[in-house]
């Protein structure tokens, strides 16, 4: 069967263009939350395999968990987006930036 | 009457009289003017009575020390009393003038506003040096020291809306403060080498001491000799001896009284009286005392020619005391340390009493002082044109007269000696004495009375003034012939002062008797001196014939260099002056404000804001650098224990 | 179903909880405080009963949640500490005209999650309060949502923090990996078996070093530490008051709590990784802070970089290892959460004009106008600073004597030489309150009795800090 | 031994502190109710240090009216309190001079007066711990808490400066206080305790000694102040109003000079001996170069702060040398060095004495003309005779008057010093001129010469609490320069036990 670290592999993979995506994308908030999206996605590929590799249920379940917290997340996240939309009527990454220094 | 109460009485009598002016409520003149001349009275009756018992027992020593100053371990610091012949004369000296000048300045400082403030200083001062006189250890002789100087510092400043008067008194503190260094050094070097101060334990430990040495970094030296010049610094600058003299001229700012008391008769002279008092000390010091005969001739000849171009009839005075002081040096020099003390005793009375005539003088002349605008006050001011006379002829070293006796003796000293440069230096030095003493008798007692001052029929000043100057006169004549005999070559110094031995020699081999020495002195070169200097200024100032003048061209140049005091008024008055004030401004605003606070404490505060400043520009704002923050800092850790 | 009642509290909140927000739908706009009271009152109450466990004797340890005594009084400071939290945002909130019942129901679930994620002994659980307090968290610093400012704050600390779950989940996948498991003990006891040292570079090593990092990492960004601190400055400046309040207060604690007990529980053995990275990330948060800090005119702003290096202390205290330095950091945190308290509460108290304090020279002359007030604020900047008598001497002195006892000296210099540097931005705050011009608008709200009492509490702690001190010697014991 | 019931000592530290709480809350308007309150307090601590120092048995140099009990279980630091002979001098003149500091603050108008003395009577309660703390950070925590209270004086009453002088001062301060902080806890881990006189019994090596050594260095060297140190001082002073000086000059320097005294010398002796040649010569730039850059001055107050430091240059010096009698090289007198270092103690409290009236007549040449520059004023001494006969004192017995407390302390460092090393005598004996010139150089430009403004002419004759404040003082200084051992029998026990300690070091 194909070595558990490939698998790890994939998912750091992932992990790493998820952080890519928060930190070069220069436009669109909602591009970071897809690739949050993302990260947690790769998150939860680990836990499968390693539950999977452990023969162990414990992995799959905590999936199960993260799914729906990242469900409630991404919600308050989207609110959150609208509030600000509404007082400044863009959601353009580089117009957040009225606090500093 | 035990002798320590009766020193005790001298001492604190003026002190008291001080504290009760301070404290009485009614400062009127009269008033004040009685309870400081009673204290005085009462130290000067003490004092008489102490000198007569000495003149018939003069080996009877008093040494009397219990009061604490304070103590460490077994060291212990006191105060205390020494009554032996030595301090018995000065104390003489020091009341008999004191009280004189106390009744004269009734007179003299009539109607200023602050009266009493000068009887209180004149009595603390009169205390300050009794307790120089008295003590019995270095410590209370270094105090009694400092509190003189502060007295004449306050009282050369008396008149302290003058400028000059308060820079005078600020030169006078400051050199006396320089020698003062030198005394209290020597002092302490006594201190920490016998572990005590006090007079008899240092004598007693003398022997020890003449062989240990002390080392300044890497030389050493001989211990005594240091101590000797140490104190002798201090001397040195009391009595006004070169190259630490020029403080004397000007304080002949302070009232005229006090140019009697303190810079002719008393104060200057303590510097003359320390050394005799450590006689002991200066016999074993070598070399130390062919410094002090050096200074001291330098003295007395150079400053006799700067009274020579003085105008100011005070100055003059001032500068021929100032070689009178160091004509009493030039025997300590010779370790004839008695004949200085009894110089300084004649001289204190005749020169006490030709500055209180000049002080009469000036206050007829309306406080004009100098002698060119004075003339023909002989008809207007008899009794003082006849004691000035006495002063002078005593100065100068007239036979018989006082000054005399004391003078010549120091002078035949080196005759004896076989010194002749120095014989001959004093002699010189007595030619110019006179010129200049007779200049101002001349120029203000003959000639047309420039200043018109009308002859009044009542009496020329009230007798406050009068009485002390006959008062003064009377000593100035007889005084030296007096106690040539009886005191001086009669044993009078030998418990106090160790010359005794030298006095036998040159008594019994050179002057015989005072009247012999009178009689031979006629045929001796001082007298010619004496009276070809009388001839001379004469002829200058009475007659006034007017040298050739390409004579005056050639000798212009030199009064001015003489004036000047040889270049000394220039490094005192620009000269130092300057050099603290820039070294001061520089260390204050370079070192200090500009490195130290501002390049460095300030520097390093700035530094900081400036950095916090610039680092808080890497909160930008924007997420993704937050995130990119994150993510650096995550692979920084990764990678430093990655490869752990 | 007798060990139920050791849970009592959380479950006894949740059902209040439950029952408010349904209560609330049917109260009048006007009468909607009474949830306010609601909650505040079984807040006293959940105080009470946690308060009457502590006496319990034989506590049997649940191998998920945890009920040592140890939690018990973190839980009771926390909840003593929110109803404090709780009457300076209802003060707030009605003088600003903006009050919800929402608000305190956020709160309260973020109290939730905190005293779930430090019972926890099982990551799963963790997980889940961290995330239900970051969520919370979220919401409420977006409450304010007419001001742009807030729901800035709001976005980057959603972006940022949904981020560090992320990191933290990443870690715990790993570590489950590795281990097999997800339970504290185990965990330690099989890195324990592991027993590999620096030379060793298996996968597994290198493995667990990734997951402390990652795990570490996002507790780092919670707590705040340098360089994981960016958001701080902007969510306090951006959202309310009493937001900040409750953000720079009872999330550091539960936050500290949680690193104490990962690096004494599963990262035992690991001790001479996670001490050097704490090391960095102390002296780089105590750099930071202290020196952004001191050109900052925001005075929540200010505070911010404060906290951050204070969070620095905090973790130096750590670094120095169990045996004295959780005392000390505990300590520190303690006294650290305590003060931050007052100073917020007091700013929240403070309007300029008929806003809310901003700038530091707002301040201006406080002491001509209102002196009680000054005194308070003097009293915590004093000891923010670190100068005896007050409580926060003691907090620094406990850290740099652990420092001196674990033998790095020249860490405590650097720290003592930071404190002095620290020491000018809170000495601007007492000098424009006691030597700068009057600033007019100044005008307090009419009852800060509380605060007043607080404070005075605070500084007596100081005079007597053996109470404190014995109080964190007895939890660190039960640890 | 010597045992009382009552806790005298905390009685001493905590009343005045109690008396200026109650200040705090009398309101501004009951100038009555206010003097009654801080005259009460202040003179019944006066009484209580003279009760102090009549029970006290100067013949012991061990710790007496021991009070001591378990304050910090966890971190076993103690609520110890004690005094030995030092203790005893410096509290003494603590209370004299903060009873006087009272009287002289109601002589100037000032807003909030009752808060003004308040900070004063607490700032007099934290000395006093200072001074008898035995506790090493109990002494610490009243070391530093003595800044807060003069941190406001002088930033709320002060000149148009202040907040830059407070600022600098206070900062100062603690860059030196918390290195000792370090070096302090470094001492109780090696002697696992805080007790102070645990540490003496140390046996440290030369390169630890050295680094502490310098933290101690660092912190009452800015304390008191020591040469390179010194700059927060003259700011300090400019800024702060006249009692706030006074207090500073007068007391608060003092402190550093009885830390190294409690703390340097018999802890860290070998490496005093080691660095003799480095603080040595800082000492005696502290007297020569500071005399000098006082006299390029031309504010009064900075005058006075820089002879301060001069002063206090006299007083480091015979500290240092007393670290000499370990060395066998030069076979130095212990008995000299003894003197020495008690000089060092008495040239504090004479300074403390001097300096005091010195700020005081200053404040009432302020207090009339607004005004301290010398170059503008002069002529005082026409419009204000008393006043000048008072002020000249005061800068003669600064000069180091023979007969004023002034010469005393001088005289004796001087001779443990030329016991060392006559160069150091002799450099340190410059003083006598320099002192001399700057002191009568201010009488000169004042106090002297024809008026010059009219607001001089116009200065109100001295008031009888003024007048008062000033004549103890001199009385005071007089005293203690005609019978030093009233100063020097209290410490003497307690200094001769310092020597002995030092010297079972090694």
């Amino acid at each position: 069967m194909i070595p558990v670290s490939y698998y790890l592999f994939i998912s750091s993979l992932l992990f790493s263009i998820s952080l890519a995506g928060i930190f070069l994308n220069r436009k669109n908030i909602l591009i970071m939350l897809m690739s949050l999206e993302l990260m947690f996605l790769s998150i939860n590929f680990n836990f499968i395999i390693f539950g999977n590799y452990l023969n162990d249920i414990a992995g799959q379940i905590f999936v199960f968990f993260i799914l729906t917290v990242i469900a409630a997340e991404s919600a308050i996240g989207l609110a959150i987006i609208i509030v600000l939309y509404r007082v400044r009527n863009s959601i353009n990454v580089d117009d957040i930036g009225g606090l500093k220094g | 009457m035990s002798l320590g109460i009766s020193a005790l009485i001298i001492l604190l009598s003026p002190l008291v009289g001080a504290l009760v002016l301070i404290f009485y409520k009614d400062k009127s003149e009269i008033k004040s003017s009685v309870i400081a001349n009673i204290s005085i009275f009462i130290s000067f009756i003490f004092s008489l009575m102490l000198f007569i018992i000495f003149l018939f027992n003069s080996s009877t020593t008093y040494n009397y020390s219990n009061l604490v100053w304070f103590e460490s371990n077994n060291l212990i610091f006191t105060f205390g009393l020494l009554v032996d012949s030595l301090s018995v004369i000065m104390s003489f000296i020091v009341t008999f003038i004191s009280m004189f000048v106390h009744i004269y300045s009734i007179g003299y400082m009539k109607n200023d506003k602050s009266f009493n403030r000068f009887l209180i200083y004149t009595n603390f001062f009169t205390f300050s040096m009794l307790v120089i006189i008295f003590s019995n250890n270095f410590l209370q002789l270094f105090i009694g020291w400092e509190l003189v100087g502060l007295s004449s510092y306050l009282l050369i400043g008396f008149w302290y809306k003058k400028p000059t008067a308060i820079y005078a008194n600020m030169k006078a503190f400051l050199v006396n403060r320089v020698g003062d260094i030198g005394l209290l050094l020597g002092v302490i070097l006594i201190f920490i080498n016998i572990s005590s101060l006090d007079y008899m334990r240092f004598f007693d430990s003398l022997p020890d001491l003449s062989n240990t040495s002390i080392s300044l970094g890497s030389l050493s030296f001989d211990l005594l000799p240091i101590i000797a010049l140490l104190l002798f610094t201090g001397a040195a600058a009391k009595s006004a001896q070169i190259p630490l003299h020029f403080w004397l001229p000007d304080s002949m700012e302070g009232p005229t009284p006090i140019s009697a008391l303190i810079h002719a008769a008393t104060m200057v002279t303590a510097g003359i009286f320390m050394v005799a008092r450590l006689s002991p000390l200066y016999d074993l010091s070598a070399y130390v005392l062919d410094i002090i005969l050096f200074i001291g001739v330098l003295t007395a000849f150079l400053m006799g020619l700067v009274a020579l171009v003085q105008t100011d009839i005070k100055r003059i005075i001032a500068y021929s005391t100032i070689s009178q002081l160091g004509y009493m040096t030039v025997s300590l020099g010779a370790s004839y340390y008695s004949f200085a003390i009894f110089h300084l005793l004649t001289h204190a009375f005749f020169k006490a009493l030709l500055f209180l005539c000049a002080g009469s003088i000036i206050l007829k002349c309306h406080h004009e002082q100098s002698i060119e605008k004075m003339g023909g006050l002989r008809e207007v001011m008899p009794y003082t044109y006849y004691t000035y006379l006495v002063g002078a002829l005593s100065l100068v070293g007239f036979p018989m007269f006082s000054g005399f006796f004391s003078k010549d003796l120091i002078i035949d000293l080196f005759k004896f000696h076989g010194d002749y440069l120095t014989y001959t230096i004093l002699i010189s030095g007595i030619f110019v004495t006179t010129i200049y003493t007779f200049k101002i008798f001349f120029k203000v007692f003959f000639g047309p009375n420039k200043l018109k001052i009308k002859k009044t029929d009542q009496i020329e000043h009230s007798d406050v003034i009068i009485i002390p100057l006959l008062g003064l006169a009377v000593p100035s004549i007889v005084i030296g012939f007096a106690l040539f005999d009886s005191a001086l070559f009669n044993d009078f110094f030998k418990s106090s002062i160790t010359d005794s031995g030298r006095l036998e020699t040159i008594y019994n081999d050179f002057v015989r008797s005072s009247l012999s020495f009178t009689l031979h002195s006629f045929l001796t070169f001082n007298f010619l001196a004496l009276v070809s200097g009388l001839i001379l200024s004469y002829i200058l100032y009475y007659k006034n014939y007017q040298i050739p003048k390409n004579v005056t061209q050639k000798l212009e140049s030199i009064i001015i260099y003489v004036k000047r005091e040889y270049g000394f008024t220039h490094l005192s008055d620009v000269f130092f002056p300057r050099i603290f004030n820039n070294l001061s401004n520089m260390l204050w605003k370079k070192t200090d404000v500009a490195f130290l606070d501002n390049f460095i404490v300030n520097g390093i505060a700035n530094r900081i804001r400036i950095f916090s400043s610039s680092l808080r520009l890497i909160q930008t704002g924007y997420i993704y650098h937050y995130a990119f923050t994150m993510i650096i800092g995550l692979l920084i850790l990764l990678l430093f224990f990655y490869n752990f | 179903m007798s060990y139920l009642f050791y849970f009592l509290p959380e479950i006894f909140i949740l059902s209040v909880l439950s029952f408010v927000i349904v209560l609330d739908l049917f109260l009048k706009e006007s009468k909607k405080n009474i949830s306010y009271y609601i909650l505040q009152i079984s807040l006293i109450i959940v105080f009470l009963y946690l308060f009457s466990l502590l006496f319990q004797k034989n506590i049997s340890n649940y191998e998920l949640y945890d009920i040592s005594n140890f939690t018990n009084l973190f839980k009771i400071f926390t909840v003593l500490l929110s109803i404090i939290i709780f009457y300076y945002s209802y003060s707030y909130l009605q003088r600003f005209k903006i009050y919800k019942s929402e608000y305190f129901i956020i709160l309260i679930f973020g109290l939730l999650g905190m005293m779930i994620m430090v019972s926890a002994n099982h990551l799963l659980i963790l997980y889940l309060g961290i995330e239900l307090l970051s969520l919370s968290l979220y919401t409420i610093i977006a409450y304010n949502r007419t001001s742009v400012r807030s729901s800035e704050a709001a976005v980057k600390y959603y972006i940022l923090g949904a981020m560090s779950s992320g990191f933290l989940l990443f870690g715990i996948s790993l570590l489950y990996g590795i281990t097999g498991s997800l339970l504290y003990d185990e965990i330690s006891s099989v890195i324990e078996s592991m027993n590999f040292n620096n030379q060793d570079f298996s996968t597994h090593s290198i493995g667990l070093i990734f997951s402390l990092i990652f795990i570490l990492i996002s507790i780092a960004f919670k707590f705040g530490a340098a360089p994981f601190h960016m958001w701080i400055p902007d969510v306090y400046e951006g959202s309310l008051t009493p937001t900040t309040l409750m953000i720079s207060t009872l999330p550091k604690v539960a936050i500290f709590v949680i690193l104490i007990k990962l690096t004494s529980s599963i990262f035992a053995s690991l001790e001479i990784y996670w001490s050097e990275m704490i090391l960095i990330l102390a002296v780089i948060s105590v750099l930071i802070g202290n020196i952004i800090a001191i050109s900052q005119t925001n005075i929540k702003r200010m505070l911010a970089y404060s906290t951050i290096a204070n969070v620095g202390f905090i973790l130096l205290g750590i670094y120095t290892g169990p045996e004295n330095g959780y005392e000390a950091a505990l300590f520190y945190t303690i006294t650290y959460t305590l003060f931050t308290a007052a100073v917020f509460g007091l700013i929240s108290e403070i309007n300029i004009g008929d806003s809310s304090l901003e700038k530091i020279d707002d301040l201006g002359g406080l002491n001509q106008k209102f002196p009680l007030m000054a005194v308070m604020i003097l009293i915590v900047m004093l000891s923010m600073i670190g100068i005896p008598p007050m409580l926060g001497f003691y907090a620094k002195f406990y850290v740099i004597q652990s420092l001196v006892l674990s033998g790095s000296t020249v860490l405590a210099i650097f720290a003592v030489i930071m404190t002095v540097i620290g020491s000018f931005y809170y000495l601007r705050v007492i000098k424009v309150i006691y030597f700068d011009d009057e600033n007019t608008s100044i005008s307090p709200s009419l009852y800060h009795l509380i605060s007043y009492v607080f404070v005075l509490t605070l500084f007596l702690l100081g005079i007597f800090p053996n109470l404190l001190s014995t109080i964190i010697s007895f939890a660190i014991g039960n640890l | 031994m010597n045992q009382i019931s009552f806790p005298l000592i905390s009685f001493l530290i905590w009343l005045p502190i109690l008396g200026g709480v109650i200040l705090l809350f009398v309101r501004e308007g009951y100038t009555q109710l206010i003097k009654l309150i801080s005259y009460s307090f202040s003179i019944l601590v006066l009484l209580l240090s003279f009760y102090l120092l009549v029970i006290f048995d100067t013949s012991s140099s061990d710790l007496q009216f021991q009070e001591k009990h378990t304050w910090i279980s966890s971190l076993n630091i103690y609520y110890h309190l004690a005094v030995d002979g030092f203790s005893v001098v410096f509290i003494l003149l603590t209370t004299v001079i903060s009873l006087l500091i009272v009287l002289f603050s109601f002589t100037e108008e000032r807003s909030q007066n009752n808060k003004f003395i308040s900070l004063f009577l607490i700032l007099e309660g934290l000395i006093l711990g200072v001074f008898s703390a035995f506790d090493s950070i109990l002494f610490y925590i009243f070391f530093e808490a003595m800044l807060i209270p003069l941190f406001l004086i002088i930033g709320i009453w002060g000149g148009s400066n202040r907040v830059y002088a407070t600022i600098k001062f206070f900062i100062y301060t603690l860059v030196g206080s918390v290195l000792m902080l370090v070096s302090l806890i470094y001492l109780s881990i090696e002697s696992k305790s805080f007790f102070i006189h645990d540490f003496y019994s140390l046996k440290l090596d030369l390169e630890t000694q050295i680094y502490l050594f310098l933290a101690f260095l660092f912190a009452f060297g800015i304390k008191i102040p020591m040469w390179p140190v010194h700059t927060w001082l003259p700011d300090a002073h400019v800024q702060a109003p006249s009692s706030g000086s006074v207090i500073l000059a007068a007391v608060l320097l003092k402190v550093g000079g009885y830390g190294m005294i409690r703390f340097l010398l018999p802890i860290t002796p070998e490496a005093g001996i080691f660095l003799n040649t480095v603080i040595v010569p800082l000492s005696l730039i502290a007297i020569v170069y500071i005399s000098f850059v006082a006299l390029a001055q031309t504010d009064m107050k900075k005058l006075i702060a820089y002879s301060s430091v001069a002063h206090m240059g006299f007083v480091t010096l015979g500290i240092f040398l007393t670290f000499n009698i370990l060395v066998p090289a030069n076979n130095t007198n212990t008995e000299m060095i003894l003197i020495g270092l008690q000089g060092s103690i008495m040239q504090m409290i004479s300074h403390g004495l001097i300096s005091a009236g010195l700020f005081m007549c200053i404040g009432i040449i302020y207090s009339r003309t607004h005004s301290r520059s010398i170059e503008t004023q002069s002529g005082v001494g026409q419009v204000m005779p008393i006043f000048s006969a008072l002020m000249m004192f005061f800068l003669l017995s600064n000069s180091g008057l023979p007969g004023t407390s002034g010469f005393v302390g001088e005289f004796m460092v001087l001779i443990s010093s030329i016991e060392v090393n006559g160069l150091y005598a002799v450099l340190a004996s410059t003083s006598l001129v320099l002192a001399a010139a700057y002191s009568l150089w201010l009488g000169k430009r004042v106090l002297f010469g024809e008026v010059s403004t009219d607001t001089i002419k116009g200065m109100s004759n001295l008031r009888y609490d003024e007048f008062w404040c000033l004549f103890i003082l001199m009385l005071l200084v007089i005293l203690f320069g005609i019978q030093p051992n009233l100063i020097l029998d209290i410490s003497h026990a307690s200094s001769n036990n310092m020597i002995s300690i030092i010297l079972n070091r090694i």
